[in-house]
């Protein structure tokens, strides 16, 4: 796959086998090729282990692959507020509250104090964690730190946001209300964001493509291009072409699954 | 089945009225606990002497000791060397901490550091200082600030190893996330391993503290004309082993001083890490 | 060996009475080599005695080991023994090992010092600000009308190091004893004594042992001590010999590789003459092994005069006379040594 | 928009044929590279002994040391020098070892020890070990006990300090599972807080081996006839300072081979711990 | 509430608040009364930071409660064998491979190794995690290791197990199919379990009752019997009774949320 003029990221052939401890190797991901268009809102969902979380990582720069090409494209600034991450895990830092995590990128790039405030406030409040700006990351619940993640990720606002599993801690109504959240940021910029989800009709209703994967090695099955109009509500849920996608991904997925 | 509970948390004593507290010991203070079993064994110590009839040439009565520990506070000499010693400790301990933590960030930042010069730095630990305080002494002169070096360089090796322990144990996720924040690596370091690496920071330093002290006495030792190591050697001199062990006291009162002083801070400072008080119930 | 044993009840295999003797050194040397001579040469074993020999890095240190009962000679300097004598615990000489007050003062060349009234504000180097050496200054600075704060004390350690010091002109004058000055002697710095009126006249120390056991089993002690004199006369007679037999027995006395070994005899037995001169002036006589009382007398008021004690132990508290003749019972004919060890 | 990527990441230079790989000076293998610059030191404190004609009473040159070493290996009177002082750092190591993870044990398990017999334990770490070797010779007799006990107690502290760390920073939620899994308190320590705390002791224990060596050295100096630590005490009388120095080398020697013992145990012990290589891309 | 003779585990009156680092006080839970009848499948659900997870915790004896009384009651062994939890994160150890882990609660109780390792083999095969058998911990991925703590609550077999939001991080699929493993085991020994989800499907596949909790302070809004047939098939979603126990579970969860 080549670099279209308007991919933000690319992979061509990327493979990646871990060597375990105790010797063999793991194969991660095998012979993927994606190209993500600047700008696209591009969901990846597949059964547990079967690479998602070692995808984003080796865009993020975070593992290095074993075969194949990785390469950004277009018009990103150098080296900084390049890529954003929301990780599975919510990687608070414990001696920062709560407002001072979700401000983390604004401190590492000397922002104005008086505008972080302002952003921080507005995050917090779209968190549903107002009352809980000065409190520190132990004393939240599980849910309660994944929203931190979550919200720091998005005041960083990078120009390609990898979310992996953002939501998987979180209460179904927060879980819509933060999907809302974010799918209106996106439609005001429009960054690139690749989004890891276990929930299916989660994935239509936010992306413009799905990518299906497969478990051991993981491979992508097939990108299914989601041609629903924007903006999109929760209401796009209760219409026929939205369960179609859900149906057609679900069965996708349940075939990989009963392959194995 | 039965229909008693087998086990019933209620409301905790306090809110309860009427119900007397019962005072376990361990919920006694700790300062109060530690001098109780200090006068105990100092006791035992003392029947000791007196049962087994020790020459007090070799080791003296509490009782000496304290009553001589009295006098020469009382006359001020002996607080005028404890001042001495506790300025090269504090000095010595500052130059430690400044030259430990430096190296660790060069050993934990840099591959070339950590493989060229580190096993050089612990090579040089196992030189003695006793051994080289001569050399100290013809480079740093016989005042103060040989005594600084001998002593900083005492305290160094524990607090530079706990701090590359502590600074290797970041994690590695949270340093990507640093990473795609545009962090660069002073923001890294100073953001994200230091304060990650506090925890066991805090313990070195207690090592260090504890070991500045000695530093110090040895470092009096090799050449000094004041000091609580001269002192010591000193009364040794004439066989004053009352006065010697009432400076062995002092020196033990300043490094439980130092290390309460460090625990406290560090406590404050590492606010967020486990709790050890949530182990115990 | 410990306490009992010199009872001489705890005997060894052989059927020897067994004896652990402390000597004040940092390590072994030649002078005190001499010392362990007496094993090596097998005066010891024509004695009867079995002698462990272990070293003490000061003579408190050396004194402490014997009242707490973990030796039963000690080999040190009489300071210790009269402040522990003043509080009441009783350890006698029964043998002289240095000659007379072996500390003593000494101008560095050039520095135009001649007499102790020269120091006034001059650098005074000595090992350490508590040792004798020093203790030694402070009084004859006192009988010259002057104090300490007259001078300057710099302490400059030993070997190497002190030497270094006076090579850079650290110090103007010295206050140590005898076989520093020798050494420095024999690296080419030419230390000249000052005159301290009556130094040479106080004892210098030796063997001691706790009183009791002396009374108890005073045939033991002798027994050693003859040992042990009759290797430092024989030490005396043949210095080179001595040197190499101590190189032999103590490698780590041994010259490095890097310096030239005929000039390393020299320097030890120039070191050894200056240990063993003072102590055994003519070695044909053996009327050394005996102590002076009036020179310990003398010794005791000096220790008064410079207020390491307050008050004056009797002579006899500190001092066994009646080994002294016993111990040098032997004539040079008898110093054959028997085939080494 | 550019047609360029301006990144590429392309696969690892062992895969391709053909293109040859770049050796980066920090790829050497670390014991390469240490001596490497040990041989550069060396060679600048030669040259600086010549230029500057050093007296060798100060600092003999290198080789002078070297020559030395060599002399004193090949007769044999270092090495069996060395097996004395190797066995008190051992054993000595072995007893602070054991003791340090006894006395972890009891502070972190019983409040009651923790709160009156740590302080004590502290206020004895800073008496010096020269001060009390009388007492020690006396307890311990002139053999190898007193020895090793000086060297287990120089070696004690920073193991313990750390030990106590590490079992500190178990979590929490961790020693819940165990408890619900009806562990007994052993079984917590042993199987929980035990390895957790291992990181941390491992960190400890490279102190510990350190300070060992120092110790040893101390207490040869205090009151022995045999040992490297009586050598330098010999060899500083007889102004063999270059003996000196080949004693200083070997007691590196000795001490950078345990520092890298533990090292390398440590990592296969502790496998799990953060990878720091994982840090360096 | 008292204590009844069938009660397994019974709050009374129960009031948790957490003094925050910076002065002032959470209540996280308020006035709950809960008595949970020997054997019986009781799931909470509740929005994030409604306390869920104190709840859980309290039981354990892991946290204190401020007011109120817990109780035990029935057939417990003493000690041992009594309380299970699967934590919101996985807690493994990471010293010990997948199979150790699972085998955890054996080794400490001193089992025999080999009935021992034929649990542990079934385990694995039920958790997908045959071939991982060896791995290390940090040689999984995130869903992998949440299922390695679940295999190792249900490999230890308590009286009571309690599980807070174990599937959160699973796929659609391997969620499923664990919900029936889950209530296969369960159904044969009907042990008591309190199961904290997002899902409200899914409490209602599994439960007998299911509490629904308001967020702060947290209260029970409401208890629901869940009157479906046992045993449960995944069927049972399709029935419409089920859909009717959903509905009104979510809307009891979104006036609860509207409310705030
Ligand atoms: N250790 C603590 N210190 C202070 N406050 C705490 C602590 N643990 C929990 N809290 C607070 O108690 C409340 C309930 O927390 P809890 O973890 O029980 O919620 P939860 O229902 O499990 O939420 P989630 O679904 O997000 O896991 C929250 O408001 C939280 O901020
Ligand atoms: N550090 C590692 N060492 C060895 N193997 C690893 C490592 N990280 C991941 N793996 C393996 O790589 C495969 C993919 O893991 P990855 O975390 O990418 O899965 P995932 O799709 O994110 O799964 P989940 O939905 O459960 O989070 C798994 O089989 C896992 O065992
Ligand atoms: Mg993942
Ligand atoms: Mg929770």
């Amino acid at each position: 796959m080549t670099l279209a003029t308007t991919d933000a990221v690319a992979l061509t052939g990327v493979h990646k086998s871990y060597t375990s401890k105790r010797g063999g190797e793991v194969v991660a991901l095998d012979d993927v090729d994606l190209a993500v268009p600047q700008g696209q809102f591009l969901s990846i969902v597949g059964p547990s282990g079967c690479g998602k979380s070692t995808l984003l990582k080796i865009i993020m720069g975070q593992t290095r692959l074993s075969r194949g090409t990785l390469s950004f494209g277009g018009e990103l600034p150098e080296g900084r507020h390049r890529l954003g991450m929301v990780f599975q895990q919510a990687l608070l830092l414990p001696w920062r509250t709560v407002r001072q995590n979700l401000l983390l990128s604004h401190d590492l790039n000397g922002a104005p104090a008086g505008g972080s405030d302002r952003i921080a406030d507005e995050m917090l409040a779209k968190l549903g964690l107002t009352d809980f700006a000065d409190k520190y990351p132990n004393e939240l619940s599980g849910g309660m730190q994944q929203r931190v993640g979550i919200g720091r990720a998005l005041v960083h606002d990078p120009q390609i946001l990898m979310m992996d599993e953002p939501f998987g801690a979180l209460d179904a109504l927060t879980r819509d209300q933060l999907g809302m959240d974010l799918l209106e940021i996106w439609e005001r910029d429009r960054k690139t964001v690749l989004f890891v989800t276990h929930s299916v009709p989660e994935s239509v209703l936010l992306s413009d493509r799905v990518v299906v994967m497969t478990a051991r090695p993981g491979r992508i099955a097939e990108i299914i291009d989601i041609d629903l109009p924007r903006p999109r509500a929760l209401e796009t849920i209760n219409t026929p072409a939205f369960g179609e996608y859900v149906t057609r991904i679900r069965r996708l997925l349940n075939s990989e699954h009963s392959a194995h | 089945m039965t229909t008693t509970s087998d086990r019933t948390t209620s409301v905790p004593a306090g809110a309860s009225a009427g119900r007397p507290p019962r005072k376990r010991l361990v919920d006694q203070p700790g300062w109060l606990l530690a001098t109780g079993l200090a006068v105990l064994l100092l006791t035992a110590w003392e029947a000791a002497v007196v049962v087994f009839d020790v020459s007090p040439l070799i080791v003296p009565a509490p009782s000496a000791v304290a009553l001589s520990l009295w006098s020469g506070l009382a006359d001020g000499t002996l607080l005028s060397h404890a001042w001495i010693t506790l300025q090269e400790i504090l000095l010595g301990f500052s130059l430690a901490v400044v030259a430990a933590l430096s190296v660790a960030f060069l050993v934990t930042q840099s591959r070339l550091v950590d493989k060229a010069v580190f096993p050089l730095v612990v090579a040089t630990q196992t030189i003695p200082k006793v051994a080289i305080a001569p050399v100290l002494l013809i480079w740093f002169g016989t005042g103060m600030t040989s005594k600084v070096v001998t002593t900083a360089l005492l305290a160094f090796f524990p607090l530079l190893v706990n701090a590359i322990h502590g600074l290797r144990s970041t994690d590695p996720d949270q340093v990507a996330m640093f990473r795609s924040f545009g962090a660069t690596r002073g923001q890294i370091f100073r953001r994200l391993q230091f304060p990650s690496a506090l925890p066991s920071i805090v313990a070195g330093l207690d090592v260090a503290a504890i070991f500045a002290v000695t530093g110090a006495i040895v470092a009096e030792f090799v050449g000094s004309t004041e000091g609580l190591g001269y002192v010591i050697q000193a009364t040794n001199f004439t066989l004053d082993v009352s006065r010697t062990f009432a400076v062995l006291a002092m020196l033990s009162a300043i490094g439980i001083t130092l290390h309460f002083i460090i625990v406290t801070i560090g406590k404050r400072v590492v606010f967020w890490a486990n709790d050890v008080s949530r182990l115990d119930h | 060996a410990g306490v009992s044993a010199c009872g001489g009840s705890a005997d060894s295999a052989a059927g020897d009475t067994s004896l652990d003797v402390v000597v004040t050194t940092a390590a072994w040397s030649v002078e005190t080599g001499s010392i362990t001579l007496a094993d090596q040469l097998g005066f010891l074993r024509e004695e009867g005695i079995q002698a462990n020999f272990t070293t003490a890095k000061s003579g408190t240190e050396a004194v402490q080991q014997v009242i707490g009962g973990n030796a039963d000679v000690a080999v040190a300097t009489p300071e210790p023994v009269m402040i522990a004598a003043q509080q009441g615990t009783d350890m006698q000489y029964f043998m002289p090992f240095y000659g007379h007050v072996i500390y003593g003062l000494a101008a560095v060349p050039d520095s135009g010092i001649g007499s102790v009234a020269d120091l006034r504000g001059k650098r005074v180097g000595v090992t350490n600000a508590n040792s004798t050496g020093a203790t030694l200054l402070r009084t004859a600075l006192k009988a010259e009308g002057m104090s300490e704060n007259d001078v300057t004390i710099v302490p400059i350690g030993v070997g190497a190091q002190q030497i270094t010091a006076v090579r850079n002109g650290d110090v103007d004058a010295l206050a140590m004893y005898d076989t520093l000055y020798t050494s420095l002697r024999t690296q080419g710095i030419d230390v000249t004594d000052i005159p301290v009126p009556g130094l040479d006249q106080l004892f210098g120390g030796g063997f001691l042992a706790p009183k009791d056991a002396l009374a108890e089993n005073p045939e033991a002690y002798e027994k050693l001590g003859r040992a042990v004199a009759k290797s430092l006369a024989w030490a005396r007679l043949h210095p080179e010999d001595a040197v190499r037999a101590v190189w032999e027995a103590k490698p780590e006395t041994r010259p490095g590789p890097d310096q030239d070994e005929q000039k390393a005899v020299q320097d030890q037995i120039a070191m050894l003459e200056t240990r063993l001169g003072a102590l055994i002036p003519d070695p044909q006589v053996s009327s050394w092994t005996e102590i002076d009382p009036a020179s310990v007398d003398r010794f005791a008021d000096w220790a008064l005069q410079a207020e390491l004690i307050t008050g004056k132990p009797p002579v006899e508290d500190v001092l066994d006379t009646n080994l002294g003749t016993g111990i040098g019972g032997f004539t040079p004919a008898d110093l054959q040594p028997s085939a080494g060890s």
